[in-house]
C-alpha cells in the first residue's frame, strides 16, 4: 500500500510538473500581455517595462519557470506584496492577493457544491439504478431507464438556467444561488446551494442510474453470481453481496473521474449559478491573463484529478482482492 | 467428403529423402521477463517457459509434443515459427541457422514452415472472406500459381474437404471443424515442408476432432509434410505422431518413438501422465489392467522451477540427488535407439498395473483409507 | 414582464435636474469651507448600514482610485485638499470648497500658481497630524511606477507634458530621496502648499477634489501594500477587509467634524458585502427585510430586469433615487485611417449607425438615453435639443441618407473594421450595429477585443479598427475634462484618450482659448459650441447614449440622495431612520 | 419446422422410487435470432447413490438440463415445460424461495470453470461457509470450521490458512477442489457436476475424478456427471445417457452402453475417439457433418443428416418421424433391435478392436 | 472446449447460413450468387435494421444532419435568415431592451419559433444554422479524434514495448488535464496562432481552433480503447498466422487489424459525437467558442441564460434545449443500438 502510494505520488508529481510546463508555455502563447492589464490608464512603455521587471516577465521563460518552481517548493519573500510561504504560487497579477490564499478562499465553495452534489447524485443515482436492475424488465425499470436517458442528455447549461428562470426569476420560490459559509449560517449555506445541488445531481444521478443498472445486470450474468445462486443464497443476498461488489468497480472509476474534475472546478456549474468557486476562478485567471493564478488553478485542478485517480485505484484493491497495489 | 479426398503428388518429393533432419533445435531457451520492483519498474524475474530443449524433426515425419498446461509446448512452437525470439539456443532449418533471422532474411524459407492454430475462432480473421484468408500468404510471398490464385484457393478448399464455392464466405458462417480446415488450407497454401500444429483439435467437439485428425494425417502422409504436433491429448498424439517428446516445466523429459513412449516409458512423469488418461473399455475387451498413479498438486510455477530434476517435487522416487543434479536426457540401458529419458531413477519400461497404486494426493489417501 | 421598456416617469424630472445643474459650480471661499457640514434634515446618529456591492475594492490607496465604486466608498475614508459640498439637499447643487485646506485654493496669476493652507486639527486615523509634508508626499508618490491606476491630471500639469511622459519628472517618486523642486511644488511650512504650473490650470480645485489626490500619510506609506490597508483621514476607518468578501467600516475617532464641511458621521458602522450582483442587491433591497431594511448600495443600480417594475410602483419608487451618470457613449471614427479621412464617409457612418442596439444591450431606455452630443446632462453646457444626426428621432439609423452619401463618395461596399468589446453586450450591440451599417452599404468587419484590454487596444495609435465604441465620463462637471483629453490633437499619444485621433486645428486652438477662461459659466457655453462643431462638422465621433442609473435602498435608510458628482448614492449623508 | 411427434415425447410414468425424475422436459430460449429449443422432450430417472453420466457434444443441452433442475435459468427468456420431481417434489413450478432451500443443500452443483464460477471478491472459506450457514443455520464460527474441514477433506494442504485465501490465489486444481468442497458442505443428496474436469490437465483430472468417486462413497450422494469425454464417463458413471441436439438418444448402464451401444451416434463417438490402445495407424472414423442448429433442428430423427445407416431403415421414416426412447436400456433409433445388434457386431466392433 | 455460446452469435443460429459438410457441391453450384457470404458488417446491418428504437433514432439523427445540411435551403424557403436584426427592422415587435412584446417569445405565423431577445434574430433559422455549425464542428472533431485514436492507439497496441509505453504515458498525462480549463485557456492561444490578435478573427478560425482544442484532449479515450483492442487482436491467432506467412507489419495493421477495429470505432464514435456536441456547446456557452452573430447551439444556450431571457419570457430557452435533448437522446439510443447490433450478447 505504501509502495503504491509512493509510486503513484511520484507519477503524479511528474504529471503535475509537465502540466505546469505546458501551462507556462500556453500562457506565453496567449495574445495578451498581463502587464498591460495592470499598467492601467496611464501606461507608458517605461512603465510597462518596469511592470515587466516587477512581475519578472522580462526574464527568459525557463528562468521564470525555475523561479516559479523554487517558490512553489520553498516559498519566497521576494514579492513586493509581502512574504509568500510554500506552496507559493506567487501573487495574482490582477487582485494582488496571494494565489494560495485565493485558492483556499474559493475551495469551500467548490467543496460544498461538489461534495453536496456528489452525495445527492450518488444516493439517487445508485438507488434508482439498483431498483431498476432489481426490477429489470418491469414498468419501474423502463420508466427509470427512459427518464435517466432523457435527463442525462440534458446539460447543466440548459437545466441550470431553466431551473434558475423558473424557480428564481419567474416564481421566486428560491433565492438566487449563492455561497454562504457553513460555519456562519448553515441554513443560508444550504439554501444558497440547493438549486445547484439539485441541478448537478439530477444530471449526474441519471448517468449513475444508467451505469449502476447496466453494470448490475452485467454482473448478475457472471458465472460466480450463478454459483452463489446455486448455493441457495437468496436473491437479495446475491444481488447485494455478489453482483454489487462487482459493479462497484466501474462505478467507483467513473465517480473518481467525475469527482476529480468537479473538485478541480465545476466550471460550467459555477459559471451558470454565479458561484465564486474554483471554476470561476479558473475562468477569471484566463480572462485576466493572470499567470500565477492560472498555474495555481491548473495545478490544483490536476492535483484533484490525480488524487481522485489514486484514491480510486486504491479503492480497487479494497473492492477486488485480485488487484494488488504496487 | 474427407473420405474421397484426392491429393496431388508431393512436390519435389525426391529432393528431401525422408529421415533427413529437417529442423534441428538445440538448447532452445525462452525466458519471459517478469516486471516489478520499486520504485522504478524493472525485470525482477524470468518465466522460464522453455529452458533448454533439443529436438530434431525429420523430413516428412510427424513429431508429437505432449505435456501439461504451461509446460512450454506452445512457446516451443512459436519459437520455431519465429513468432518469438529465442533467448538462447539455436534453431536450424535444413542446416541453416535461423535462430535470429530477421523477417527479410527469413523470406525464402518462411513459406516452408507454417502453423496451424488451436482456436478455430480466433485463428481466422472475421473480416476476411475464406478466399482472402487462404490467398493472403500467397500474396505476401508473391506466389503466382498457375491458373491464378483463386483457382489454387479452390483447389486447396477441395483438398481440405470444403466446398470450393465457399470461396466468398466469411469464417463466421462455418462450424469449428470447418474453420480448422480453412486454417489447414491456409497453411498448405505455401506448400510448406514443416507444419507446427499447436493443439489443432483440442478446441473441437469429439465428433469433429476425428475429421480434422484424419485430414491432417492425410496431408502429412500424402504431401510428405513434416509436423510438429503439439497436444495435451495423449491419445491423439499417439494416433498422429511417429515420434513423441514429453515436456515438463520447460524441459523435454522423455523423447522416443511412439511405442517406446506409450508402452515402454521410463520417466516417472510419463508413467503418471499415461496412467491418468481415462480409458474407455469398449465392448468387453480383455485388456491388461493398467497402472494407477495419482500425482499430488499441480505443475510448479515456471518462474521459480525446482532445482535439479524439475519433476522431483511431485515424484515418488525423488531423492537428494534429484534436487542437486539435473538429469541429462540420455538413452537408458534397455531402451530403443532414439528413446531418451532424463531421469536419475527411471521406472520399469511397462505400463502394466503395479502391486500397489501410487497415490500421492493426501486427500485421496485419506478417503481411500476410510473406505477400506 | 416586459423588461424595462415603457418610458419612465422620472425621465423628465431627471432632465430638469440636469438642466438646473448647467449653472456652474462655484469655488467656495474659507467661510464655505468651514466645518461642520450642515445637518441633514431628520438625521440622527447611530445604527449600522449594510452595503451591498458588486465588486470588491481592488484599490484602497487613493492614488490608485479612479473607478466610481471605489470613489464612492472613498467619500467616507479619504479626504483631499478640496471637495464638493452639496449646497442643496437633493445632491444636485454643489460648490467646491476646501476640505483639508482652508479654502478651495487661491491663485493670483490666472491659474498658474495655486496656494493652499491646511486647516488646524486635521489628523490621520492614527492620530498623527496631517502636514504639508504629507501633501507633498501624496503628489510625489503619484510619479512612482506602482501608482498607475489613478488620474493623471495634476502630474501632467506639474510636469507640463501631455500623456504619460510626466513620470520622467520624478521616476521613482519620493522613495529614493528625490523630490520635486520648489519651482514646481513648494511647502514653505507645515501648513502651506504651493503648486506652480507652467500653464494656467483654473480647474485645479476640481482636480484636487478627486479621490485620486486624497492625502496619503508619508509615515504610513507602505507603497504597494497601502492599497489594502491605507491610513485614512475620513470619518470612517477600515476595521476589517476581506478582499472579495466583505468590509467593515467603523467611526474614525480621530476625525473631527469641525474640520469637515462635507461629511457626516451619523451611522456607527457600514457592513459592506461584495459579490452582490445588481439583481441580487435589487432583490434584497426590494424585499426589505432584516438587515436589508437598513441596506443600501453605493454603486449598484437597479438591475435591468427589475427597473420598470420598480419605477412603476410608487411605493418602491419612493425608495429609489436616480440620475444621469457622467458617461457619454460614442462611436469613434479612427481618423488615422486614410479611408476615414473622407467626411462623407464619416457622415454616412453617422447617419447609418443605429444606436438602438447599444441602448438595448444595456437595458433599454430606463438605463440609457439616446445622445445628441458629447456633453452629458451632468456637465455644464449640456443642450438637450442638439441632435445633428437625428438619432433621437430615428435611433435605428437612417440608411437611406447614409447610402446616398456613400454613393456620392464613391465608397459603396467599403470595408469598415469595427472593433468591439468582447462581452455579451458588446457582441450583441456590435452585431446589430454592423447590420445597420451594412444596410447603408458598408462591408463591416467585426473584430473582437478582449474586454480586459479593450481600452488598451483601442488607445493604441496604430490600431486597425475603423470604428469602435468608447464611453467617457467627465472627471468633474466641466467639459474641460471631456473635450481636451478626448479631442485635443496634440494629445494624440500611445495610450492616450484621443481615441479617434482627431487633430483639427480649430479644435486645438479653441481648447487652448477656452481653457484659459476662468469664468466657469462662460467656459461652459464655449465648450458646448465646440461640442457642436465637433459632432456636426468634424464627425470624429458619433454620440450614442447618455448613461442613467436608478438606485434603491432599504426603507430604514434616511438621507438617501443621488449625488450627481459621485454619480451614485451619497454615502456621507446616510443615516438610519 | 417439424418437431417431435407426440408419442415420441410421451411421458414415461415416473419411477416411484426414483430420487430424481425428469419427465418430458422442454426448455427453450427466446433469442434475437429465434427460439432455441435447447432441451426438447427429455426424460430420465436417477436413484440415490448412483452416478448418471451424461455425454454429448457441445450444445446438446447437457448444461441447460441441469441448470433447469436447479431453476437457475433466467425466467425472462426461458420457457420450461415438463416435470422435474425431486423426491416427489415438483421443481419446475416451485417457488423461488423453495428452490433456494434446495439449492446447495439437497442439490449442489459443480461448475466447469472454477475460476469464473468462484466469486473473486470473497475468501474461499467464506464462500464454502455461506451455504452451510444458510441451510444448516450454523453460526459463523461453526460454518468456518466446517469450511476448513471440507477443504481438508478435498485435499487442500494447510486448509486453515488457505481458507482465508481468495480464489485467484489457488491453482486450477485447487479451485476445483474448493468448488467440490463448496458443493458438498451441506451433504447434498444430489450432486450435479457439469464438466468438472474439462479445464484441467490429465494428471489433475485424474486426481479430481478419483476424489469425486471417493467422496461419493463417503457421502452417498447421487451424482449427475456431465462430460463429453467417453473415457471420463466410463471411469465415473454407473448409468449413461447420451444426448444429441437437445434430447437423449441412448440410455443404459455403463456396461450396456459401452459394450453394446445401440445408437449410430454412440457408435460414431466411439469410432471417432482415438484411444491409447487402438491401432494408431488405422484412420479414425469420424461422424460426418456438424451438429445441428437448435434454432432450426432437423426434422424426424435429429441425427439423420449425419447418419450413415439411414438407408437401412428404409423409406423416409428417419426424416419424418422422430424415434422414441424407452425407459431403462434403450436407444432412440428407427433401426430394429436386430439391425442394431448386427451392425454393431459386424461393422463397428471390429473396427474398435483393431490392434496394432 | 469452446461452448457454442461463446462463438459469434447468429453463427450456429443462422441455420441457413451454416454450411453443412455433407452438402453436395452440385446443389450448391446451382445458385452461385447465393454463395457470396454475408460479412459481419452485413450481419450487423441486418440486426440493426430489426431494432426499432435504433432505426427511429437513426432517422432522428439523420433528420438533424439533414437540417444542418439543408439549413440554407430551408431558410430560403422560409424567407428569413439568422442575421437580420429584427429589433431594428421591426422595432414595434420589441421593447427598448429588445424583449419581444408578444407573448411566448414572439411566436407568430411569421416567426415560427419566435424572436431572440436582444437583437431579435429569427429563432427558427438561427436554430437551423446553429445545428449546422455545431454538428459540423462535432463531426470534424470526431473524425480527427478517430484518426488520431487509430494512429496512436493501433500503433501503441501493435508495436508494444517502448512505443506503447510512451504513448500510454502521453494518454495518462493528457487525461490528468483539467480539460475544460484547458479548453478555455488554450482557445485564445490557438486563435492567436492563426491570426495576430489585432486582425480579424474569421469564423473559420474559431471553428478550426475549437476543433483543434477539442481534438487535442478528445482522442485519448478512443486511443486507449483501440490500444486495448489491438493488444487483444495482436494475441489473436490470425495475426500470428499472418506473421508466420511473412507479412510485413504494415500489411498486418492494414489488412488484419484495421478492419477489426471498425466495430469499436463505430461504437465509440456514436458515443463521442454527442459528447463533442455538448462540449462544443459548453465552450460557446462560456463565451470562448463560437460568438455572435454566427449561429451556434451553444451560443444560443449562452443567450438563453442571460438575465434578459430568464427574467422575462423563457420561451426562447426551450428551442435550443429541447432540440439538443432530442438529438442527444436519439444519438445515445443509436449508439446503444449500434453496440447491440455488433455485440448482441451484452445485456441491457
Ligand atoms: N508472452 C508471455 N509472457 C510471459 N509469460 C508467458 C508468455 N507466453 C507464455 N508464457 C508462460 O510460459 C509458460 C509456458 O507457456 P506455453 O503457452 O508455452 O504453455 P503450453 O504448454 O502451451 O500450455 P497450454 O497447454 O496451456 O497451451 C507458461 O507459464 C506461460 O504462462
Ligand atoms: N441463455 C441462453 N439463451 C439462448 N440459448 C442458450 C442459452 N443457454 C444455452 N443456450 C443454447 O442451448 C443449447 C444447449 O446448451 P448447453 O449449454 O446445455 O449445451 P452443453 O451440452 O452443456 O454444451 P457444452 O458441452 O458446450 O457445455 C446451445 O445451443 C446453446 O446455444
Ligand atoms: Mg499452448
Ligand atoms: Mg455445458
Amino acid at each position: 500500500m505504501l509502495r503504491f502510494l509512493v509510486r503513484r505520488s511520484l507519477g503524479a508529481v511528474v504529471i503535475l510538473f509537465l502540466l505546469s510546463i505546458v501551462t507556462f508555455l500556453l500562457f506565453f502563447g496567449m495574445p495578451r500581455d498581463p502587464a498591460l492589464l495592470m499598467c492601467g490608464k496611464t501606461c507608458t512603455p517605461a512603465n510597462l517595462e518596469n511592470l515587466h521587471r516587477v512581475l519578472g516577465l522580462d526574464k527568459p521563460i525557463p528562468e521564470q519557470y525555475w523561479i516559479f518552481l523554487k517558490n512553489l517548493v520553498m516559498g519566497s519573500d521576494d514579492f513586493a506584496q509581502g512574504p509568500c510561504p510554500a506552496p507559493c504560487f506567487g501573487y495574482s497579477y490582477h487582485s494582488n492577493e496571494q494565489v494560495w490564499g485565493t485558492l483556499m478562499d474559493r475551495l469551500p465553495t467548490t467543496l460544498s457544491l461538489t461534495l453536496g452534489g456528489a452525495v445527492c447524485f450518488l444516493i439517487i443515482g445508485l438507488g434508482t439504478g439498483l431498483i431498476a436492475a432489481w426490477k429489470r424488465g418491469t414498468l419501474v425499470d423502463k420508466t427509470f431507464t427512459a427518464g435517466a436517458m432523457v435527463i442525462s442528455s440534458m446539460q447543466i447549461y440548459f437545466l441550470g438556467p431553466l431551473a434558475l428562470a423558473i424557480l428564481v426569476y419567474q416564481t421566486h420560490v428560491f433565492d438566487k444561488p449563492a455561497y454562504n459559509e457553513f460555519t456562519e449560517n448553515p441554513a443560508a449555506w444550504f439554501g444558497g446551494l440547493i438549486i445547484p445541488w439539485v441541478v448537478l445531481s439530477t444530471i449526474f444521478a441519471s448517468q449513475y442510474t444508467r451505469m449502476a443498472r447496466s453494470s448490475m445486470i452485467e454482473q448478475l450474468q457472471e458465472e460466480h453470481v450463478r454459483t452463489a445462486r446455486a448455493k441457495g443464497m437468496s436473491r437479495r443476498y446475491v444481488f447485494f453481496r455478489y453482483a454489487w461488489r462487482g459493479s462497484l468497480i466501474p462505478i467507483v472509476t467513473i465517480f473518481g473521474i467525475d469527482l476529480g474534475s468537479l473538485l478541480g472546478g465545476a466550471i460550467i456549474t459555477e459559471y451558470t449559478f454565479g458561484l465564486p468557486g474554483l471554476g470561476r476562478l479558473a475562468v477569471e485567471s484566463v480572462f485576466f491573463s493572470d499567470l500565477p493564478l492560472l498555474l495555481g488553478v491548473m495545478l490544483f485542478s490536476a492535483t484533484m484529478i490525480l488524487l481522485c485517480n489514486i484514491v480510486v485505484d486504491a479503492a480497487y484493491a479494497f473492492i477486488d482482492p485480485r488487484v494488488r497495489l504496487a | 467428403m474427407t473420405e474421397d479426398l484426392v491429393l496431388p503428388a508431393p512436390r519435389e518429393a525426391a529432393a528431401d529423402a525422408p529421415g533427413e533432419p529437417l529442423l534441428v533445435v538445440e538448447g532452445l531457451v525462452k525466458h519471459f521477463p517478469v516486471k516489478g520492483g520499486f520504485p522504478i519498474r524493472r525485470t525482477v524475474g524470468q518465466v522460464q517457459a522453455v529452458d533448454g530443449i533439443d529436438l530434431t524433426v525429420h523430413v516428412g515425419e510427424s513429431f508429437g509434443l505432449v505435456g501439461e498446461s504451461g509446460c512450454g509446448k506452445s512457446t516451443t512452437g512459436r519459437l520455431i515459427t519465429k513468432l518469438l525470439e529465442p533467448t538462447r539456443g539455436t534453431i536450424s532449418y535444413r542446416g541453416k541457422d535461423i535462430t535470429h533471422a530477421r523477417r527479410k532474411q527469413l523470406a525464402p524459407i518462411r513459406s516452408e514452415i507454417q502453423m496451424i492454430f488451436q482456436d478455430p475462432y480466433s485463428s481466422l480473421n472475421p473480416r476476411q472472406t475464406v478466399g482472402k484468408i487462404i490467398s493472403g500468404p500467397m500474396e505476401v510471398n508473391g506466389i503466382h500459381p498457375e491458373g491464378g490464385r483463386e483457382k489454387r484457393v479452390r483447389e486447396l478448399l477441395e483438398i481440405v474437404g470444403l466446398n470450393p464455392e465457399h470461396y466468398n464466405r466469411f469464417p463466421h458462417e462455418f462450424s469449428g471443424g470447418q474453420r480448422q480446415r480453412i486454417g489447414v488450407a491456409r497453411a498448405l497454401a505455401l506448400e510448406p515442408k514443416l507444419i507446427v500444429a499447436d493443439e489443432p483439435v483440442s478446441a473441437l467437439d469429439v465428433s469433429i476432432q476425428a475429421q480434422v485428425v484424419n485430414l491432417l494425417q492425410k496431408v502429412q502422409r500424402e504431401l510428405g509434410i513434416a509436423f510438429l504436433f503439439i497436444a495435451h491429448d495423449l491419445a491423439v498424439v499417439r494416433h498422429f505422431s511417429q515420434r513423441v517428446a514429453v515436456m515438463y516445466l520447460g524441459k523435454v523429459i522423455e523423447v522416443g518413438d511412439r511405442d517406446s513412449i506409450y508402452t515402454r516409458p521410463r520417466h516417472p512423469y510419463t508413467h503418471a501422465l499415461l496412467s491418468a488418461v481415462p480409458e474407455v473399455n469398449v465392448a468387453g475387451e480383455d485388456v491388461p489392467q493398467r497402472e494407477r498413479i495419482r500425482l499430488a498438486g499441480d505443475v510448479p510455477s515456471p518462474i521459480a522451477p525446482p532445482s535439479g530434476c524439475r519433476f522431483r517435487t511431485r515424484c515418488w522416487k525423488a531423492q537428494d540427488k534429484c534436487a542437486a543434479e539435473e538429469p541429462p536426457l540420455v538413452r537408458l540401458a534397455g531402451n530403443h535407439e532414439g528413446h531418451l529419458t532424463a531421469c536419475h531413477f527411471p521406472e520399469e519400461p511397462t505400463i502394466e498395473a503395479r502391486d500397489k497404486d501410487i497415490v500421492l494426493d493426501p486427500a485421496l489417501v485419506a478417503l481411500e483409507e476410510t473406505d477400506d | 414582464s416586459e423588461g424595462g421598456s415603457k418610458g419612465s416617469t422620472n425621465d423628465k424630472e431627471q432632465k430638469e435636474n440636469a438642466e438646473r445643474q448647467q449653472a456652474s459650480i462655484k469655488f467656495g471661499d474659507a467661510a464655505a469651507s468651514k466645518g461642520p457640514a450642515a445637518e441633514v434634515p431628520g438625521a440622527k446618529p447611530g445604527g449600522t448600514i449594510s452595503v451591498l456591492a458588486r465588486d470588491s475594492y481592488a484599490h484602497l490607496d487613493p492614488g490608485q482610485i479612479y473607478v466610481q465604486d471605489e470613489m464612492a466608498v472613498s467619500q467616507l475614508l479619504h479626504r483631499g485638499l478640496t471637495g464638493y459640498k452639496a449646497t442643496s439637499n437633493d445632491g444636485k447643487k454643489h460648490e467646491v470648497v476646501g476640505d483639508l485646506a482652508t479654502d478651495s485654493g487661491t491663485t493670483t496669476d490666472g491659474g498658474k500658481t495655486w496656494k493652499y493652507t491646511l486647516k488646524d486639527g486635521i489628523k490621520f486615523e492614527d492620530g498623527s497630524p496631517i502636514t504639508s509634508a504629507d501633501v507633498r508626499h501624496t503628489f510625489e508618490r503619484q510619479f512612482a511606477s506602482f501608482i498607475n491606476q489613478g488620474p493623471p491630471y495634476i502630474q501632467q500639469w506639474l510636469a507640463d507634458t501631455p500623456g504619460a511622459d510626466y513620470r520622467k519628472l520624478l521616476p521613482d517618486g519620493p522613495f529614493k530621496g528625490k523630490h520635486l523642486p520648489d519651482s514646481i511644488l513648494q511647502t514653505p511650512d507645515e501648513k502651506t502648499i504651493v503648486f506652480k504650473f507652467k500653464k494656467p490650470h483654473p480647474d485645479l480645485p476640481y482636480a484636487l477634489a478627486m479621490t485620486g489626490y486624497a492625502i496619503v500619510s508619508q509615515k504610513g506609506d507602505t507603497k504597494e501594500k497601502y492599497d489594502k490597508d491605507p491610513v485614512v483621514t475620513g470619518p470612517y476607518k477600515i476595521q476589517e477587509f476581506k478582499s472579495g468578501k466583505s468590509m467593515v467600516l467603523v467611526r474614525n475617532e480621530n476625525w473631527d467634524p469641525d474640520t469637515d464641511p462635507l461629511r457626516h458621521q451619523y451611522v456607527d458602522r457600514f457592513n459592506i458585502t461584495f459579490n452582490q450582483q445588481y439583481e441580487d442587491s435589487t432583490k434584497a433591497l426590494l424585499a426589505d427585510s432584516g438587515s436589508d431594511r437598513t441596506g443600501v448600495s453605493f454603486s449598484n443600480a437597479v438591475d435591468a430586469g427589475n427597473l420598470s417594475k420598480v419605477l412603476n410602483d410608487p411605493k418602491l419608487k419612493s425608495r429609489t433615487v436616480g440620475g444621469y451618470q457622467p458617461y457619454v457613449g460614442q462611436m469613434n471614427i479612427n481618423l488615422a485611417h486614410p479611408e476615414m479621412k473622407d467626411i462623407k464617409v464619416r457622415k454616412a457612418i453617422a447617419y447609418a449607425l443605429p444606436v438602438t442596439p447599444f441602448v438595448r444591450a444595456y437595458g433599454g431606455t430606463d438605463a440609457m438615453e439616446v445622445a445628441g452630443g458629447i456633453i452629458s446632462p451632468t456637465v455644464s453646457g449640456y443642450d438637450p435639443s442638439f441632435d445633428p444626426w437625428g438619432k433621437k428621432k430615428k435611433p435605428a439609423g437612417d440608411p437611406a441618407k447614409a447610402k446616398k452619401l456613400l454613393e456620392e463618395a464613391g465608397k459603396t461596399g467599403m470595408k469598415l473594421t469595427f472593433g468591439y468589446i468582447n462581452t455579451p453586450e458588446g457582441q450583441q450591440y456590435s452585431t446589430a450595429m454592423a447590420a445597420g451599417l451594412e444596410k447603408a452599404g458598408f462591408d463591416v468587419q467585426r473584430q473582437e477585443i478582449p474586454a480586459e484590454t479593450y481600452y488598451d487596444q483601442v488607445s493604441k495609435l496604430d490600431n486597425n479598427y475603423d470604428i469602435f465604441h468608447t464611453a467617457w465620463g467627465a472627471d468633474w462637471p466641466s467639459a474641460s475634462t471631456v473635450i481636451p483629453p478626448l479631442y485635443d490633437g496634440r494629445a494624440i499619444a500611445e495610450g492616450a484618450q484621443n481615441y479617434s485621433q482627431v487633430n483639427d486645428s480649430k479644435v486645438n486652438s479653441e481648447i487652448d482659448r477656452i481653457n484659459k477662461i476662468t469664468d466657469p459659466v462662460k467656459a461652459a457655453e464655449e465648450w458646448n459650441k465646440l461640442n457642436e462643431y465637433l459632432v456636426k462638422d468634424v464627425v470624429n465621433v458619433v454620440p450614442t447614449a447618455y448613461y442613467k442609473q436608478t438606485q434603491i435602498a432599504g426603507s430604514k435608510i434616511g438621507g438617501l440622495v443621488y449625488d450627481d458628482i459621485i454619480a451614485g448614492v451619497d454615502p456621507r449623508r446616510l443615516y438610519v431612520k | 419446422m417439424t418437431t417431435l411427434t407426440k408419442e415420441a415425447g410421451a411421458p414415461v410414468p415416473a419411477d416411484a422410487d426414483a430420487f430424481l425424475s425428469v419427465r418430458d422436459l422442454h426448455v427453450s430460449f427466446k433469442t434475437e435470432d429465434g427460439i432455441v429449443r435447447a432441451v426438447d422432450g427429455l426424460s430420465f430417472d436417477l436413484e440415490r447413490g448412483r452416478t448418471l453420466g451424461i455425454v454429448g457434444e457441445s450444445g446438446s443441452g447437457k448444461s441447460v438440463t441441469n441448470l433447469t433442475i436447479l431453476g437457475l435459468h433466467n425466467p425472462m427468456f426461458t420457457t420450461v415445460e415438463g416435470e422435474i420431481l425431486l423426491e416427489g417434489q415438483e421443481l419446475t413450478t416451485a417457488r423461488e424461495s423453495e428452490l433456494e432451500k434446495l439449492r446447495g443443500n439437497k442439490v449442489a452443483m459443480i461448475f466447469q470453470d472454477p475460476l469464473t464460477a468462484l466469486s473473486p471478491y470473497y475468501t474461499v472459506g467464506r464462500q464454502i461457509a455461506e451455504p452451510y450457514m444458510k441451510h444448516m443455520g450454523a453460526s459463523k464460527k461453526a460454518a468456518w470450521e466446517r469450511a476448513v474441514e471440507m477443504l481438508g477433506k478435498v485435499g487442500i494442504p494447510n486448509p486453515k490458512q488457505r481458507a482465508k485465501d481468495y480464489p485467484h490465489q489457488f491453482s486450477g486444481g485447487m479451485r476445483q477442489r474448493a468448488m467440490i468442497a463448496m458443493a458438498l458442505v451441506c451433504d447434498p443428496d444430489l450432486l450435479i457436476a457439469d464438466e468438472p474436469t474439462t479445464a484441467l490437465d490429465v494428471t489433475v483430472q485424474a486426481q479430481i475424478l478419483d476424489l469425486l468417486k471417493d467422496l461419493q462413497q463417503e457421502f452417498g450422494s447421487a451424482i449427475i456427471f456431465i462430460t463429453h469425454d467417453l473415457g471420463v464417463i466410463a471411469d465415473m458413471a454407473d448409468d449413461i445417457m447420451v444426448m444429441y441436439a437437445g434430447g437423449a438418444v441412448e440410455r443404459g448402464t455403463v456396461n450396456e452402453v459401452l459394450r453394446a451401444p445401440q445408437h449410430p451416434y454412440t457408435w460414431g463417438l466411439l469410432n471417432s475417439m482415438p484411444r491409447l490402445d487402438s491401432d494408431p495407424n488405422a484412420p479414425l472414423a469420424p461422424i460426418p457433418g456438424t451438429p445441428p442448429s437448435l434454432l432450426n433442428p432437423p426434422s424426424g430423427c435429429r441425427f439423420h443428416p449425419r447418419c450413415t445407416f439411414q438407408d437401412r431403415v428404409g423409406g423416409t421414416r428417419c426424416v419424418t418421424e422422430a424415434p422414441s426412447l424407452g425407459p431403462d436400456r434403450s436407444s432412440a433409433c428407427h433401426l430394429t433391435a436386430e439391425q442394431k445388434r448386427t451392425i454393431f457386431l459386424e461393422e463397428i466392433k471390429p473396427r474398435l478392436h483393431q490392434r496394432p | 472446449m469452446t461452448s457454442p455460446i461463446d462463438s459469434p452469435p447468429g453463427v450456429e443460429g443462422g441455420g441457413a447460413s451454416v454450411v453443412v459438410d455433407g452438402e453436395e457441391p452440385k446443389k450448391a453450384k446451382a445458385g452461385d450468387a447465393e454463395l457470396v457470404g454475408r460479412s459481419p458488417g452485413q450481419l450487423m446491418w441486418i440486426r440493426f435494421k430489426r431494432d426499432r428504437t435504433g432505426v427511429i433514432s437513426a432517422y432522428v439523427v439523420i433528420f438533424f444532419f439533414l437540417i444542418g445540411l439543408l439549413a440554407p435551403v430551408i431558410s430560403w424557403l422560409y424567407g428569413k435568415d439568422p442575421y437580420t436584426v429584427y429589433a431594428d427592422e421591426r422595432p414595434e415587435l420589441f421593447d427598448s431592451a429588445g424583449v419581444p412584446v408578444q407573448p411566448n417569445g414572439g411566436i407568430s405565423g411569421e416567426f415560427w419559433f419566435g424572436l431572440e431577445p436582444g437583437n431579435g434574430y429569427d429563432v427558427f433559422t438561427k436554430l437551423l444554422y446553429g445545428i449546422r455549425t455545431s454538428l459540423g464542428i462535432s463531426v470534424a472533431v470526431t473524425l480527427a479524434t478517430v484518426l488520431t485514436g487509430i494512429l496512436l492507439g493501433v500503433t501503441a497496441g501493435y508495436l508494444g514495448g517502448r512505443t506503447d509505453y510512451w504513448i500510454s504515458r502521453v494518454i495518462d498525462f493528457l487525461l490528468a488535464f483539467p480539460a475544460q480549463l484547458f479548453f478555455i485557456a488554450s482557445m485564445p492561444v490557438v486563435v492567436s496562432l492563426f491570426v495576430s490578435p489585432r486582425d480579424e478573427t474569421p469564423v473559420y478560425v474559431r471553428v478550426v481552433a475549437l476543433i483543434l482544442v477539442m481534438w487535442f484532449l478528445g482522442w485519448m479515450s478512443l486511443g486507449r480503447i483501440l490500444r486495448g483492442t489491438t493488444l487483444a487482436l495482436r494475441e489473436r491467432e490470425f495475426i500470428e498466422a499472418a506473421k508466420v506467412s511473412g507479412a510485413p507489419p504494415w500489411r498486418i495493421i492494414r489488412k488484419e487489424i484495421l478492419p477489426n477495429v471498425v466495430t469499436p470505432i463505430l461504437v465509440q464514435g456514436t458515443y463521442m459525437l454527442p459528447n463533442f456536441v455538448t462540449a462544443e456547446a459548453g465552450l460557446s456557452f462560456l463565451g470562448v467558442g463560437i460568438v455572435e452573430p454566427t449561429p451556434d447551439w451553444g451560443q444560443m444556450f449562452s443567450k438563453a441564460s442571460t438575465e434578459l431571457v430568464m427574467q422575462n419570457d423563457i420561451t426562447y430557452m426551450f428551442f435550443p434545449g429541447i432540440s439538443m435533448i432530442i438529438f442527444i437522446v436519439a444519438f445515445n439510443l443509436l449508439g446503444d443500438s449500434v453496440r447491440d447490433a455488433f455485440d448482441p450478447k451484452t445485456a441491457r
